[in-house]
């Protein structure tokens, strides 16, 4: 056969192949610098500035510090010199930011649905008034969510001034009428109690929810948590009755899940507990907090023995409020009465009481403007439809719930087409203003710029009256027995306004750790009695009304009784919060804003699919969460730190470290979502949240252990032999000269073999594309952290960026960094100061003083990873004379 | 014991490489061959389509999560790479052991092996969160004069299967020239000489080329020998330097390697038996070849169930709470009924190989090789997965449920594992042809 | 048997082999030429034909005058139109070239300029630190002040950056000097010792979270 | 013509064998002796001395072995030390597996390509093959190649020896 041969073709034929293969290349698209085309006076790219403001999510002022990037509004810490935030931050203070900047939010104003402009709606309003002048108004309606902005209250004084029989009314879902009613009842004036917790050497709550939803939780979980810091082998002890699960019954010493009818009843009712408990409570400058469930009466009582107590409480008056209740309004919007309603805030055909049928009223009005940050249910039934401005783009002002003003000033120019209230209501008034004119005439004769600066005005706080409570506030009306149902605010949606919000729709409750949903709430007995397990659904009847449900079992529950948490089953919140959970309103009446009795509980057929961030709640005999008696505190036990085969790698400079009082935690979870807002940590959905792949770098296990619930934030424990270092291979995870376990994001591969070595299962993987998509969400991010892609393995860093910062302006003076100078943002956020976080180095600093306690101990201490993050274990201040509880 | 390569008397060098050499270049292909293939091909493709998805849309198609961050991948990859062993064993090990029954078989078993390691090397590049970096694993002077992390078990995994896969391959190349001499000197076709011809690399079978051939190839087998246990001594320290409950153990490297060649050697019966059947390689693959390779089945079987027991037995013996509750987990959790598989499996099913008539039928053997396949695969999964879903703290607890793309890609894998060992047994001479003259030789010898 | 290759199929052989080779180099080297670090756009057009050369050599304008948070700040900050304007609403105050500086000026839409030192998003470098510690402008963005048109004259690569970060001394300048373009980093060992003596140690200044975050 | 050797042919490994040692006693230098499968001592037969191929694993295994433990070492504690979880840079127990992986593969590869140079393949080209019957070598046939000899005489001997048959092999 004939041999192969070479031909020139063959050989071209390859160095064409060879041509081929040669070509293709790829580079980083060109950015380009933008700079400014008229600088802002003082603006220094790249260095964040912080404004303050404060807003109101519970009632009452918040006091906030904004920082603002390039103009931007990308984060919010607390304000210490305000009453309401104390440096403080809650969850919904933290979350705001990404309200601001949600995409969903309503751009333009809309007339029956259809878009249209503001000219059209001044001409609307300006012709509905026309018909009002001679009525002096007759048919004016306003309907306001909560009236305690001062500027706000101006203008309705102006409002009433010119059409004199305008009539203002008020509709705020989470009211707190119950306990202005006790006040009357008591002192014939509606007083608000300010306790002094800090003072109490014991503390008796019922249902009372001091740390969760009162529009003073920030200022007195800081007393409190001062208050159970043991001075000389003293520390106050906390009692809670509670008809649903609350931070409060978490925190408590004795804590008795017992339903309303039961709690008033034991409080009428004398018996043993009662006597001991009182007998405290007599001793140790006891107080006694009574919640809104409680009926006027018991608020009544309340009041009285705590003047028997003679406990730390002053009684403060705000100013005499000149609106109607709801009920005034609908009854005059059925007959027709009202020509022109306009709402400011708030979703009343949401969230107002069954038995008004406000929906339905509001089709009888002829014309009614809505004002509010989303087109939602009110807004459909509405003519008009304007949206409103977020806080953070309008002026206006707010006082704490002891009476502190502060100023709400704007860190950017509203982003769609808004108005705030006070703008809406010019509209009315007729006063050719702005909203800046308007709050400034305000607070005429006082120093604005320094109000400006430190967020409060000065000696703005409302004086506090020496009263006496009368003597008979009555006996307390006896209710329905039978199954209670308790309605209750949701910690993280609140009545729903907050339904949009992904950080807090994703955020774990702080019992049930649930996300993404709310849940008809039993007692192990109760889900016994009715055969039902998490997940599956109930049916619970009141009368007519009747409401299906998926059930959640927790032994913080009253047995006999059910906890719906509000806010949930929206039908217009957006894409994130629609069909999110289940609307309990329709079970909820004006008589029974908060416990309704004789209801029907029976089991329906279907189940739920839940997502909670922790399948397991107990520590199986672990020492994990550990807890120790007030009187045995010397008994508690330490694990030495064991040797290594190799010798220790030395630090010699700064030596960064972490102590988190697990006395002082009340599992509020302000850490986990300031950490999200600071770190730029994605949301990643139900379905990912079900598969266990959530990502909060800060998370809040919870553990039920016999009659208690405990908290125990957990964030990467930064171990000196950490186990993810030495099993990654590309050195992404590796450890830097001060002691922190950092995380290359640009070198990781993602072999996740770090968080299979990771014994505190801290870390959190990409295990798809979270960053964020929309050009309005991107401008949350921030700038001082990287955004991390697909496939990338990240975890808490000890807020690096903010260690960086620290230690470059410390560098270019040629100092150290001196203690306190780097806060991290959990800490920051913190009300009870829980998290404690410094240098090692320094001898004098407040880490080292907060290491040296006695009860500080390491997690999984033995398995020597040496960790720079440590517990400090919580302590039990248990009544000895009282056994049970 | 009665010599396995008795049969041989009836064969001559010219018969006996006629025979072999013909299943690759005469013999027409069986229709089965065709489904087998067609199948395989399916196979193929899904796994093809399965990896591309992946890229794609990220590891987040599989189950894996926090803390079960490990799942099928991992699983695949050890069962692969423990497939591999049985081939190096045979052909290296039992060389030096002068078995003169390996002869028949370490050809393919060897093609298996180096099919088995290259696929069970592409799963730890799957499995990464951004599979296009997996070069960083390996040292080479970068812009950011970033090297591998030594301490990684990872990295002593890349060397470790790479050294494997190339030592493997030059063993089974080198052993193949002489007959791709043979088959580049018989073929008919134009075509078949070039190709087999440049492959040959014009070996003429000099004999100063054999006497340094020989030398090679046993010096080979013996650094293949401490190669293979090393290999999956280093896989299996992926978990033993880890310090959670169920991987941290100091049994892995002996029993991790002793699962290899269990898994091995039922792969070798698994592929084996059909091979004889449909070629008509009795004489060549006797019943006596089955026997021991079940022997060895048995042997190894034995020392897996030992690891089983020990493991149980040191949790307790320690005392240490944490791998105490992990023991009890796997025997009465969620994953509990996965550990009695394995143990049906892997302990359970072999001992019918103490009876005699058992270790001589083909297909009874055959059926055992499956179960164990299972059984082995099934006990990768258990180590990967269930020792992490119940790990130190309680309130971090998770399971994994695989996805139907896990699923995908394991069964895809397999597909493609058939496809190439299918193309060999078409390609190349699936016995080992100057061998088997050597043998004829000894046989003829008075 | 005949031969199955004849010499000259075993030459064709050969060549192709070293074809492969080549071509595999090939494909390395245009890769290679590709990275951002050795690409050609070193100088691109922008929309102004600004010169350094012009402003900094010629007039001695101070690097601060517009990039004036370039000590305060991570960013040196890039003058707004304004800025240009206030000697340019005197100087050349109609010439077309700057127009786009008018317009930008008039309409307050900003000029997009071409980003020439572009590092990538996962690395954070401060301005103002380097020159504090007395890295010179000059240090990496070479002499601006001879650039008609601004250009890159450093990789910014890692290995780049880890050069001066494993061995600060010899790059470093007096503070009084970082500024000047023709200044030069002290020859005496002493002051250089004093200088380095600012630093944070090697190992501090070579740790991952010194520029990752 | 010139002659690259003359060629006969056997059917069988003894005759080779021995017709090779008959070869060497009647005093021919050069023979090569081709055989379908190795054959115990037929390279001695034919003047095969020194086997290299033994030192040249040894060889490439040390190089493997200190190359590899040399790399780890410079990368880990000399070009860029890293704290990875607490332990020094130069923590050599974890260096032995890569060290013995490289060892082993160095070792592999040089025996290999030792093995090829020495018998210097690939040769794609060799003229042995142009022997017509010479494709049998790899089947079942013996052949031994008198080189440098006077090709008469070597017919001679080599016919002497009953072969199958007797060829030039053509250079």
């Amino acid at each position: 056969m004939p041999p192969v041969t070479l031909t020139r073709r063959n050989f071209l034929k390859l160095g064409a192949a060879a041509a081929a293969l040669a070509s293709g290349a790829c580079s980083r698209p060109r950015e380009p610098i933008v700079p400014y085309a008229h600088q802002p006076e003082g603006e220094l790219p790249g260095v964040p500035r912080f404004y303050a403001t404060a807003a109101c999510f519970v009632g009452a002022a918040e006091g906030m510090l904004v920082e603002s990037n390039t103009g931007r509004p990308t984060k919010v810490e607390g304000n210490t010199a305000h009453p309401g935030s104390l440096g403080a931050t809650s969850v919904h203070g933290q979350a705001s930011v990404l309200g601001l900047w949600d995409p969903e939010r309503s751009k333009a104003p809309r007339r029956r649905g259809l878009p249209a402009t503001r000219g059209a709606l001044e001409r609307d309003i300006a012709d509905a008034l026309a018909r009002f002048r001679d009525s002096g108004g007759e048919g004016l309606r306003l309907l306001v969510r909560d009236a305690s902005s001062p500027t706000l209250l101006r203008q309705l004084d102006r409002l009433v001034k010119r059409f004199p029989r305008v009539r203002v009314h008020r509709w705020d879902p989470l009211h707190r009428d119950r306990g202005r009613e006790g006040a009357r009842l008591a002192f014939g004036r509606p007083l608000e109690p300010l306790y002094r917790l800090e003072e109490a050497g014991a503390i008796l709550s019922l249902d009372s929810r001091f740390l969760d939803d009162h529009p003073y939780r920030l200022n007195y979980a800081r007393q409190f948590a001062r208050a159970r810091t043991p001075r000389d082998g003293q520390m106050c002890r906390l009692y809670a009755l509670e008809s649903a699960p609350s931070l409060v019954g978490a925190m408590a010493d004795h804590r008795f899940a017992m339903s309303v009818p039961a709690i008033e009843g034991w409080l009428s009712g004398k018996n043993a507990t009662y006597d001991t408990i009182f007998k405290d409570l007599r001793q140790n400058r006891g107080v006694i907090l009574a919640g809104e469930a409680l009926s006027p009466q018991a608020h009544a009582l309340v009041h009285r023995l705590n003047a028997q107590l003679g406990a730390p409480v002053s009684y403060i008056e705000p100013p005499r409020e000149e609106t109607q209740p709801l009920a005034d309004l609908v009854e005059a919007m059925r007959k027709g009465a009202v020509g022109l309603l306009v709402i400011l805030e708030g979703n009343p055909a949401y969230d107002a009481p069954l038995d008004l049928d406000f929906g339905a009223a509001l089709a009888q009005v002829p014309l009614s403007v809505h004002l509010s940050l989303y087109e939602d249910e009110t807004s459909a039934r509405c003519t008009w439809h304007v949206p409103s401005t977020h806080f953070m783009e309008h002026w206006s002002d707010a006082r704490a719930f002891d009476g502190t003003a502060a100023i709400v000033q704007p860190l950017i120019a509203p982003l769609y087409d808004g108005v705030s209230p006070h703008e809406l209501l010019l509209l009315l008034t007729g006063e050719g203003k702005g909203g800046y004119d308007l709050v400034r005439e305000t607070w005429r004769d006082t120093d604005w710029d320094g109000a400006l600066r430190t967020g409060v005005i000065q000696d703005s706080a409302f004086p506090a009256s020496p009263v006496t409570p009368r003597v008979s506030p009555g006996s307390i009306p006896s209710q329905q027995q039978g199954w209670q149902v308790r309605f209750v605010a949701d910690e993280a949606l609140l009545d729903g306004r907050f339904a949009n919000n992904a950080w807090l729709q994703e955020l774990p409750r702080a019992d049930s750790k649930l996300t993404w949903d709310n849940a008809a709430l039993l007692s192990p007995a109760s889900a016994k009695e009715l055969g039902v397990a998490n997940g599956d659904l109930v049916d619970i009847a009141i009368g007519e009304r009747r409401l299906r449900a998926p059930a959640w079992v927790t032994p913080a529950q009253a047995d006999a009784s059910v906890t719906l948490p509000l806010g949930y089953g929206r039908s217009r919140a957006g894409a994130i919060g629609n069909g999110v959970g289940f609307d309990a309103n329709p079970l909820r009446t004006r008589a029974e804003p908060w416990n309704a009795g004789g209801a029907r509980v029976t089991k329906a057929p279907g189940r739920h699919e839940f997502a909670t961030t922790q399948n397991h709640a107990r520590m199986e005999g672990r020492d994990l969460a550990r807890h120790v008696d007030l009187t045995h505190m010397d008994s508690f036990r330490k694990e030495r730190p064991r040797n290594s085969l190799y010798p220790g790698w030395p630090y010699d400079g700064y030596r960064w470290a972490m102590s988190i009082d697990l006395n002082a935690c009340i599992g509020c979870n302000a850490c986990t979502i300031a950490c999200q807002a600071e770190n730029n940590i994605p949301t990643v959905g139900k379905d990912q949240v079900i598969a266990g792949r959530e990502m909060h770098w800060i998370r809040v296990d919870r553990y039920y252990e016999d009659h208690r619930t405990l908290f125990q934030p957990v964030p990467c424990m930064h171990c000196e032999n950490a186990p993810c270092e030495y099993v990654c291979p590309v050195e992404a995870s590796v450890h830097d000269s001060e002691g922190l376990n950092v995380q290359v994001y640009n070198r990781c591969v993602g072999t996740r073999f770090c968080s299979q070595n990771c014994p505190y299962k801290v870390r959190r993987f990409n295990f798809f594309d979270h960053t964020p998509k929309d050009e309005s969400l991107k401008a949350q991010m921030n700038p001082e952290v990287t955004v991390r892609m697909r496939g990338v393995m990240e975890k808490c860093t000890y807020c690096v960026q903010r260690i960086t910062r620290a230690r470059i302006e410390a560098e270019k003076q040629g100092r150290r960094i001196s203690d306190g100078e780097v806060i991290t943002a959990c800490q920051a956020a913190c009300p009870t100061n829980a998290i404690m976080f410094g240098d090692l180095s320094d001898e004098k600093s407040e880490i080292n003083r907060a290491k040296r306690s006695p009860l500080q101990y390491d997690l999984l201490a033995e398995l020597n990873t040496r960790p720079r993050t440590s517990y400090a274990a919580r302590i039990v201040n248990r009544n000895p004379e009282l056994k049970d509880g | 014991m009665a010599d396995v390569a008795a049969p041989l008397r009836r064969w001559s060098y010219g018969s006996v490489s006629d025979k072999i050499a013909d299943i690759v270049l005469a013999r027409p292909t069986h229709w089965l061959w065709f489904a087998a293939f067609g199948a395989a091909s399916l196979g193929t493709v899904a796994f093809v389509g399965a990896i591309g998805w992946l890229f794609v849309r990220g590891i987040g198609i599989w189950g894996v999560n926090i803390p079960t961050a490990w799942g099928f991948a991992i699983a695949n990859f050890v069962w692969w790479i423990g497939i591999g062993h049985a081939g190096t064993f045979i052909s290296a090990i039992l060389l030096l052991l002068r078995q003169r029954w390996r002869t028949s078989i370490n050809r393919f078993a060897e093609a298996m092996t180096l099919f088995a390691a290259g696929i069970a090397g592409i799963f730890p590049i799957l499995h990464l969160g951004r599979p296009w970096f997996f070069y960083w694993l390996v040292p080479y002077p970068n812009v950011m004069e970033l090297w591998p992390q030594w301490r990684s078990a990872l990295v002593w995994d890349i060397f470790a299967i790479s050294t494997y896969l190339i030592v493997s391959l030059l063993f089974w190349y080198v052993g193949l020239v002489p007959d791709l001499a043979t088959l580049r000197d018989r073929a008919a076709s134009r075509a078949k000489r070039i190709v087999y011809g440049l492959l040959a690399l014009g070996w003429r079978g000099e004999a100063r080329h054999w006497a340094r051939f020989e030398t090679v190839y046993l010096l080979l087998a013996g650094l293949a020998t401490p190669l293979v246990v090393s290999v999956h001594s280093v896989v299996s320290l992926d978990f033993a330097i880890d310090i959670v409950p169920g991987y941290h153990s100091t049994v892995f490297p002996p029993y991790f390697v002793a699962g290899a060649l269990f898994s091995g050697f039922a792969m070798v019966l698994t592929l084996a038996i059909p091979l004889r059947h449909f070629f008509r390689l009795h004489d060549f693959i006797t019943d006596r070849h089955l026997e021991n390779a079940a022997k060895v089945l048995l042997a190894c079987g034995w020392v897996v169930a030992y690891g089983y027991f020990i493991e149980t037995f040191t949790a307790f013996y320690s005392g240490d709470e944490f791998e105490i509750a992990m023991v009890k987990d796997r025997l009465l959790g969620f994953y509990g009924p996965v550990y009695w598989t394995v143990l049906a499996c892997n302990v359970i099913a072999p001992q019918i190989l103490w009876w005699r008539p058992a270790r001589r039928s083909a297909w009874a053997l055959f059926a055992v090789s499956l179960v164990v396949n299972l059984g082995m695969w099934l006990e990768r999964v258990m180590i990967v997965v269930q020792s992490m879903h119940h790990d130190f703290l309680p309130s971090a607890w998770g399971n994994f449920i695989p996805t139907v793309w896990d699923w995908i890609t394991f069964f895809g894998s397999i597909g493609f594992f058939a496809f190439l060992f299918l193309l060999f047994v078409r390609a190349l001479p699936t016995i080992s042809i100057f061998e088997m003259r050597e043998l004829v030789m000894e046989e003829k010898k008075p | 048997m005949a031969q199955l290759f004849d010499p000259p199929a075993i030459l064709g052989i050969k060549l192709f082999l070293i074809a492969i080779t080549l071509a595999i180099a090939a494909v390395w080297v245009t890769f290679y030429k590709a990275l951002p670090a050795h690409s050609g756009l070193l100088s691109p057009q922008q929309p102004i034909p600004f010169s350094h050369k012009h402003h900094v050599g010629d007039d001695g304008i101070d690097c601060r005058y517009c990039h004036w948070s370039v000590e305060k700040s991570s960013f040196a900050g890039i003058p707004s139109a304004q800025v240009c304007l206030t000697c340019h609403s005197q100087l050349f105050s109609d010439a077309p070239i700057l127009e786009p500086l008018r317009e930008s000026a008039r309409t307050g839409v900003p000029i997009r300029w071409v980003r020439v030192h572009d590092l990538p998003d996962f690395v954070f470098f401060d301005h103002g630190i380097h020159l504090a510690k007395g890295v010179g402008c000059v240090e990496c963005h070479g002499r601006v002040d001879r650039m008609p048109r601004i250009e890159r004259v450093a990789s910014l690569e890692m290995q780049w950056c880890l050069g001066c970060h494993r061995d600060p001394a010899p790059h470093l300048r007096r503070p009084q000097d970082v500024f000047d373009m023709a200044s030069q980093p002290p020859r005496d060992a002493s002051v250089r010792a004093q200088l380095a003596s600012r630093l944070l140690s090697e190992q501090r200044l070579t740790d991952c979270s010194t520029c990752h975050r | 013509m010139s002659v690259y050797g003359i060629m006969a042919e056997f059917t069988g490994a003894e005759q080779l064998l021995a017709a090779a040692r008959s070869a060497r006693a009647a005093g021919y230098g050069d023979i090569e002796a081709y055989s379908p499968f190795p054959i115990e001592g037929l390279a001695e037969a034919t003047g095969f001395r020194r086997n290299w191929v033994a030192a040249i694993v040894l060889a490439g295994g040390l190089a493997g072995g200190i190359g590899g433990y040399f790399m780890q070492w410079y990368s880990a504690a000399l070009s860029y030390p890293i704290n990875s979880g607490g332990k020094p840079p130069h923590s050599w127990p974890e260096f032995i597996p890569v060290t013995f992986e490289l060892t082993v593969l160095v070792a592999a590869i040089a025996g290999v390509a030792g093995m090829l140079a020495l018998n210097g393949l690939p040769r794609l080209y060799h003229p042995v093959f142009n022997v017509r019957e010479f494709d049998l070598a790899s089947r079942n046939r013996f052949f031994l190649c008198l080189r440098h000899a006077d090709a008469e005489a070597a017919r001679e001997f080599l016919g002497g020896l009953s072969p199958l048959g007797v060829w030039d092999v053509p250079a």
